[in-house]
């Protein structure tokens, strides 16, 4: 199941690099020389101690990680006590598209930074993940056009909704056709369809 | 066509393989097809009685299918790779072939014929997607699966030798695919192909169905957030979903079977 | 030569190697075509299937794809004409003729082995004797050969006696010609139909006990086509829907009484088909009733529903049944259930009243699930709007293929799609005769009518199909008649219709006057000496000898060597 | 702000509908002008930082480290994953690459594609005696012959018992499924249901 894969922080997981490029409050507890423009705010040349910037989680988990450790990271306003409260009392009603496209993905790596309420953030990720996923497989089932509402759901939900959709109709066509019958490869209906619209393009 | 039985051809269908019922429902009653001579036969039902001297032990050709089935059931759940079967794969692939050659003397039109013809593509359906099954394994963790390997040793190694010389071949591949495209062009210390830190590792906390073939006593399974680990049996026949980790090597030793 | 049994001289013959399959565009040959694919399909006979729509289609297609093929059947295509003669095949190949035109060609009826027909020779269509068509000896050969047979004799002997058994000869010769063109002349002049393709298809699946419900209804959909175009006359259709509703009453008797059923009533998706007194209203279950009655030709001519009496009659008519005006505007299966029910009867009661008394037919209807009612008709019509809705990237293949897939049941969505399409063509039929009518667009040319569709009129371009303007002939023809009662009944109407702008070809259709009331056709032969005559550059390449192809320019002196030739 | 191109790569790769996108030269070689830049910068930041006793240079240094790692990330995983769907593309469009797919890949990838190929057909050559084709049996077999329709005129077709097929468009066969499974996976023709 290509969805497992995702879970174990893969390298070259694409999913991975985008939830790891999301922004996290970092407060610098050291002068860092000559990389000013870090900080849109000010127009210094270095970042003097105690400097708050929103940096990428890639690079404030390193700064973190290094002992005596440059900058402590913050939460990001996502996983702050406001919205965790927001979460807990209603999950479903939640755009996670809107408020962070890898809201579970990006939830785990913060989990690893050993956070003091990393504890906290697991437990809200997988309470909310239980009660939405409950959602998710009922539209998956239910309906065969696209769910309006399923532009709500985040980067991880997105791939169980169209698998459960895709498994939907597979089941459906065991039953009726028969498991065997012979299709042209995706990738092979993909080109025809892009050599179709450059020819309609064309004339 | 399927969804009503013809009322003039009861059929009863062999449970193991079920032989495709579109050939068998709509053919003429048995009493009409061309004489049905006894003595040509030299292919009475595909596997059930032919016996088959394979190396080990004296096991029936019917057997190997049941492993081999099997064997392409648990490749097909199981997020890691299990061990090749691989000399069950080249017995029925030898079967296949002086099947085929058999059925090649019959007449063009006999049905029976179309019916062994059916089985063997079947079963050259379950080698070829047990194959690739593993194959696409080990092109998605293949520095994992080679570094494992060479921890095993040669005597109770997992892949087929076919399959080792495939695997070593891509890594390679891949490497210097790499190293021509984007690392020869970097700093020098990032322009090291480090393998092992960049593949996928099977993610064996993943869930998966299976069947007790016997009873298995005392299965450790380690406890997450707030619970601790705990024990538990699995009786014969009962079916479960588990992780994966805890009952690995219970498969590998033939007492589970995943579904 | 026929072949008598079917089983052993068509079906096991083939049985074993790879058969090419070449099929008219009509409705017959593709249900036909159908249930032979269903048979090749159980006993896993490779086939390979091409549609062709003309001689030279046939030709080429043939041409393309006869390499190590042994056994060619050809449904609904090449009967009338010389097989042998137009492709031109090796020896080993055989030919399999399963056609309902007629009259079939006399060299494939004789052929010695290369050509076979599938069925029996029925009495009526006057098939000459062998040796009054052909003659082993016939005068060419005679002469030479009589040369050298003795050569020692002397020169001026042998030129005396020559001399009075040559003439003796060569009179009785000639007499045996004159003879043998007026057999000919007479077999040719009309071109008509025989039984069903689909029905003979049905009849060998059923003696190799492969018979299924949707196999039947192929069979029924081929014999309905044939009623609905005129092809066969009403007793014809009688007889053959006898024979059917047998075979519908034994299938659906094995179904109901089916012990090994649990509820011992089979379950509702299991496809049924039911033999009912059905109403000639085109499409009414899917359409609405005021529109159904407008756009039938029967109740359409009987009301004269083109005229403004007409509209007053057709309230009427409403009114007498008790249907409210909301209701009959109201698609068919959405009106109230009670109205629906009663709607056979009340108008079977007003028959009379308003000269509607054939408006019923005995026909089938197919029923599987909750919701999938068709009538055959039904499923005719579609047929044919799907078979002629050719567009810009839509070619005929493409059309061919998509009729040929309405039959299937899962492909309900094609069906329905041809059903609403057939509403559109019946509709602009209705609207042409209208106009036809109203600008006096029928002219007597002499002995026969004629009638042309410009190139600019509304949607001309649905015309341009041969089945399409055949119906709209039909309509107009039995329109004027009625409009014009004792003159027009004996008269036959030829209809023309832009076919290719930038070819500047139009379709030529001829049907036969309503007086004699029987599908026989005279226009083949008559269509065949007028382009000769005239040399006028025309294609006689459709399988159905009544539709042709025609230059624009060569119109009006085509029809008038029509017109000479006729009178 | 650092790697904002390589990132570029990863989403132009991850939003692109089509098979396969270009291969990104200009985009791939200003990521190895950023890195080679903030590597001389770490060199330089290293060799003084002898003259900086209280180590506020090692933050730079780690900070720019960290941006090089990414860097690389980013386009080791641009590669793996092109490479990815061109070996997708091996089991899908068979041994030969349609031209307007192969415009789209560098140099370096159809030698990858070859060498690929190659590598497959040894492996599949070795199982059993005679080799199994493994790109072949996509769905479990139920029937032997199965009914397809061709989509495109393709031409003469030879089956390994010899008999030619003439594949033209619009025309219905019923032919061996094994022969026929490689032309319904690349498209050429469709099977029919009933």
């Amino acid at each position: 199941m290509s969805l497992c894969q995702s879970y174990v922080p893969n390298y070259f997981s694409i999913a991975d690099i985008l939830a790891t490029q999301e922004r996290v409050p970092c407060k610098f507890e050291m002068q860092v020389k000559h990389l000013g423009f870090l900080d849109p705010g000010s127009d210094k040349r270095d970042i003097e101690i105690g400097t708050s910037i929103e940096l990428p989680l890639w690079m404030a988990s390193v700064l973190n990680s290094q002992r005596p450790s440059i900058a402590d990271v913050g939460l990001p306003k996502v996983f702050k006590e406001a919205y965790r409260d927001i979460m807990k009392a209603d999950p479903c009603v939640v755009d996670l598209h809107k408020l962070a496209k890898y809201f579970y993905e990006f939830g785990m790596n913060l989990c690893m930074l050993k956070h003091r309420e990393s504890a906290e953030i697991a437990n809200v990720l997988v309470e909310s993940f239980k009660q939405r996923f409950r959602q998710i497989l009922d539209w998956a089932q239910h309906s065969t056009t696209e769910v309006a509402e399923s532009k709500k759901l985040d980067n991880t939900e997105k791939i169980i909704y169209q698998m459960g959709r895709e498994v939907g109709s597979r089941l459906h066509m065991w039953l009726t056709e028969g498991g065997s019958l012979i299709t042209a490869a995706d990738m092979v209906i993909q080109h025809k369809k892009m050599k179709l619209t450059q020819k309609d393009l064309l004339h | 066509m399927k969804e009503f039985r013809p009322p003039n051809f009861p059929l009863t269908c062999r449970e193991s393989i079920d032989v495709n019922f579109n050939v068998l429902k709509n053919r003429r009653p048995l009493s009409q097809t061309s004489c049905y001579n006894p003595d040509l036969d030299t292919m009475e039902d595909t596997f059930d009685d032919e016996d088959f001297l394979s190396d080990q032990e004296d096991i029936s050709v019917q057997k190997v299918l049941q492993t081999l089935e099997e064997a392409w059931l648990n490749e097909k759940f199981s997020p890691e790779l299990l061990p090749s079967q691989e000399d069950y794969v080249h017995c029925m692939m030898d079967q296949i072939q002086q099947m085929e050659d058999n059925l090649n003397k019959l007449k063009k039109t006999d049905f029976r014929g179309e019916v062994h013809h059916m089985e063997l593509a079947r079963i050259r359906y379950i080698i070829t997607s047990y194959l690739r099954t593993r194959l696409d394994k080990i092109e998605l963790a293949t520095a994992h699966i080679l570094e494992q390997e060479a921890l095993r040793g040669p005597e109770n190694s997992y892949l087929s030798e076919g399959e080792l010389k495939f695997a070593k071949e891509f890594l390679a591949l891949q490497e210097s695919h790499s190293k021509q495209l984007v690392l020869r062009h970097m700093p020098s210390p990032f322009q090291e192909f480090m393998p092992t830190q960049q593949t996928l590792v099977p993610n064996l906390r993943s869930h998966v169905f299976l069947r007790a073939k016997k009873d298995v006593q005392s299965v450790v399974i380690e406890g997450d957030r707030d619970n601790r680990d705990e024990e538990v049996d699995l009786d014969e026949n009962s079916q479960h979903i588990m992780q994966y980790q805890p009952i690995a090597t219970y498969l590998k030793d033939g007492s589970l079977q995943l579904i | 030569m026929y072949v008598d049994n079917v089983i052993e001289g068509f079906y096991n013959a083939v049985n074993g190697s790879r058969v090419l399959l070449f099929v008219n565009y009509d409705i017959d040959a593709i249900c036909a075509a159908r249930i032979l694919q269903h048979l090749f399909r159980c006993d896993t006979i490779a086939y390979t299937l091409v549609p062709v729509s003309g001689i030279q289609d046939l030709r080429q297609a043939y041409e393309e794809n006869c390499e190590e093929v042994k056994y060619v059947v050809l449904v609904n295509c090449g009967g009338t004409i010389d097989i042998v003669e137009l492709l031109e095949p090796e020896e080993h190949v055989i030919f399999y003729l399963l056609d309902s035109h007629r009259p079939t060609d006399l060299c494939n009826v004789f052929s010695s082995s290369q050509v076979r027909i599938i069925g029996n020779s029925d009495p009526e269509e006057g098939i000459p004797e062998f040796d009054d068509v052909f003659r082993e000896d016939s005068d060419e050969e005679e002469d030479n050969s009589g040369e050298d047979s003795d050569p020692e004799e002397s020169r001026a002997a042998k030129r005396m006696r020559m001399s009075e058994e040559a003439i003796l000869k060569r009179r009785e010769n000639r007499l045996w010609a004159e003879k043998r063109d007026r057999i000919v002349f007479n077999y040719t002049q009309f071109s008509y139909y025989g039984k069903a393709s689909a029905v003979q298809m049905f009849e060998l699946a059923l003696s190799l006990s492969k018979d299924t419900t949707d196999l039947l209804w192929c069979a029924i959909i081929g014999v309905t086509e044939q009623y609905l175009l005129g092809k066969v006359e009403k007793q014809q259709y009688v007889l053959d829907s006898g024979t059917l509703q047998g075979y519908v009453s034994k299938l659906s008797h094995n179904l109901d009484e089916d012990p090994t059923e649990a509820a011992n009533s089979t379950p509702v998706t299991v496809p049924r088909i039911s033999f009912t007194k059905d109403l000639q209203l085109a499409l009414y279950r899917h359409w609405t009733v005021e529109a159904s009655l407008r756009h039938s030709m029967y109740s359409a001519c009987k009301l004269k529903l083109w005229t403004l009496k007409g509209e007053r009659r057709l309230h009427e008519l409403l009114v007498d049944m008790g249907l409210p005006l909301v209701q009959s505007r109201q698609k068919f299966s959405a009106m109230d259930m009670v109205l629906r029910q009663e709607f056979h009867s009340m108008i079977e009661k007003l028959a009379e009243k308003y000269e509607l008394d054939q408006l019923v037919f005995a026909s089938f209807i197919l029923q599987y699930g909750f919701r999938n009612k068709y009538c055959a008709s039904d499923v005719v019509y579609s047929m044919l709007a799907l078979l002629e809705s050719t567009g810009r990237e839509k070619s005929s293949k493409d059309c061919f293929l998509e009729a040929m897939d309405a039959l299937s049941r899962p492909k309900k969505n094609l069906l329905e799609d041809g059903i609403e399409k057939a509403k559109v063509m019946l509709t602009s039929i209705f609207k042409m005769v209208q106009a036809a009518l109203d600008m006096q667009m029928v002219i007597s040319g002499g002995p026969f009518l004629y009638f042309i569709i410009q190139e600019g009129a509304l949607n001309a371009r649905q015309f341009s199909h041969p089945h399409t303007l055949i119906l709209l002939a039909q309509f107009v023809l039995q329109a004027y008649v009625m409009v014009r009662k004792k003159k027009a009944t004996n008269l036959p109407l030829i209809a023309s219709a832009p076919l290719d702008a930038d070819e500047g070809t139009c379709l030529v259709v001829g049907i036969p006057p309503v007086i004699e009331d029987s599908p026989k056709n005279f226009f083949g032969k008559a269509f065949e000496q007028a382009a000769e005559k005239t040399n006028a550059r025309a294609q006689l390449d459709y399988f159905d000898s009544s539709v042709m192809k025609l230059k624009m320019e060569d119109r009006s002196k085509f029809f008038d060597a029509l017109a000479a030739l006729l009178s | 702000m650092f790697c904002e191109k390589s990132l570029n790569l990863i989403k132009e790769l991850d939003r692109s509908t089509e098979a396969m996108p270009a291969f990104d030269d200009d985009g791939v070689r200003q990521v190895f002008e950023e890195m080679r830049g903030l590597y001389d910068q770490n060199v330089a930041a290293a060799n003084d930082s002898t003259a900086d006793p209280d180590g506020t240079a090692i933050a730079g240094i780690a900070i720019r480290h960290a941006a090089l790692e990414r860097n690389k990330r980013c386009l080791m995983a641009y590669v793996y994953n092109r490479i990815r769907k061109v070996r997708n593309m091996r089991w899908q469009f068979g041994s030969i690459l349609p031209p307007e797919i192969k415009a789209n890949l560098c140099e370096p990838e159809i030698q990858w594609f070859n060498s690929y190929s190659k590598t497959l057909a040894l492996y599949m050559k070795s199982i059993g005696d005679q080799g199994l084709n493994l790109a072949q049996d996509v769905k479990p077999p139920k029937s032997l012959y199965v009914e397809v329709r061709s989509l495109t005129d393709y031409g003469k077709f030879e089956m390994d018992n010899g008999e030619v097929v003439l594949l033209k468009k619009h025309s219905t066969h019923l032919m061996s499924r094994a022969q026929c499974e490689p032309l319904i996976i690349q498209g050429i023709l469709e099977q029919i249901t009933h």
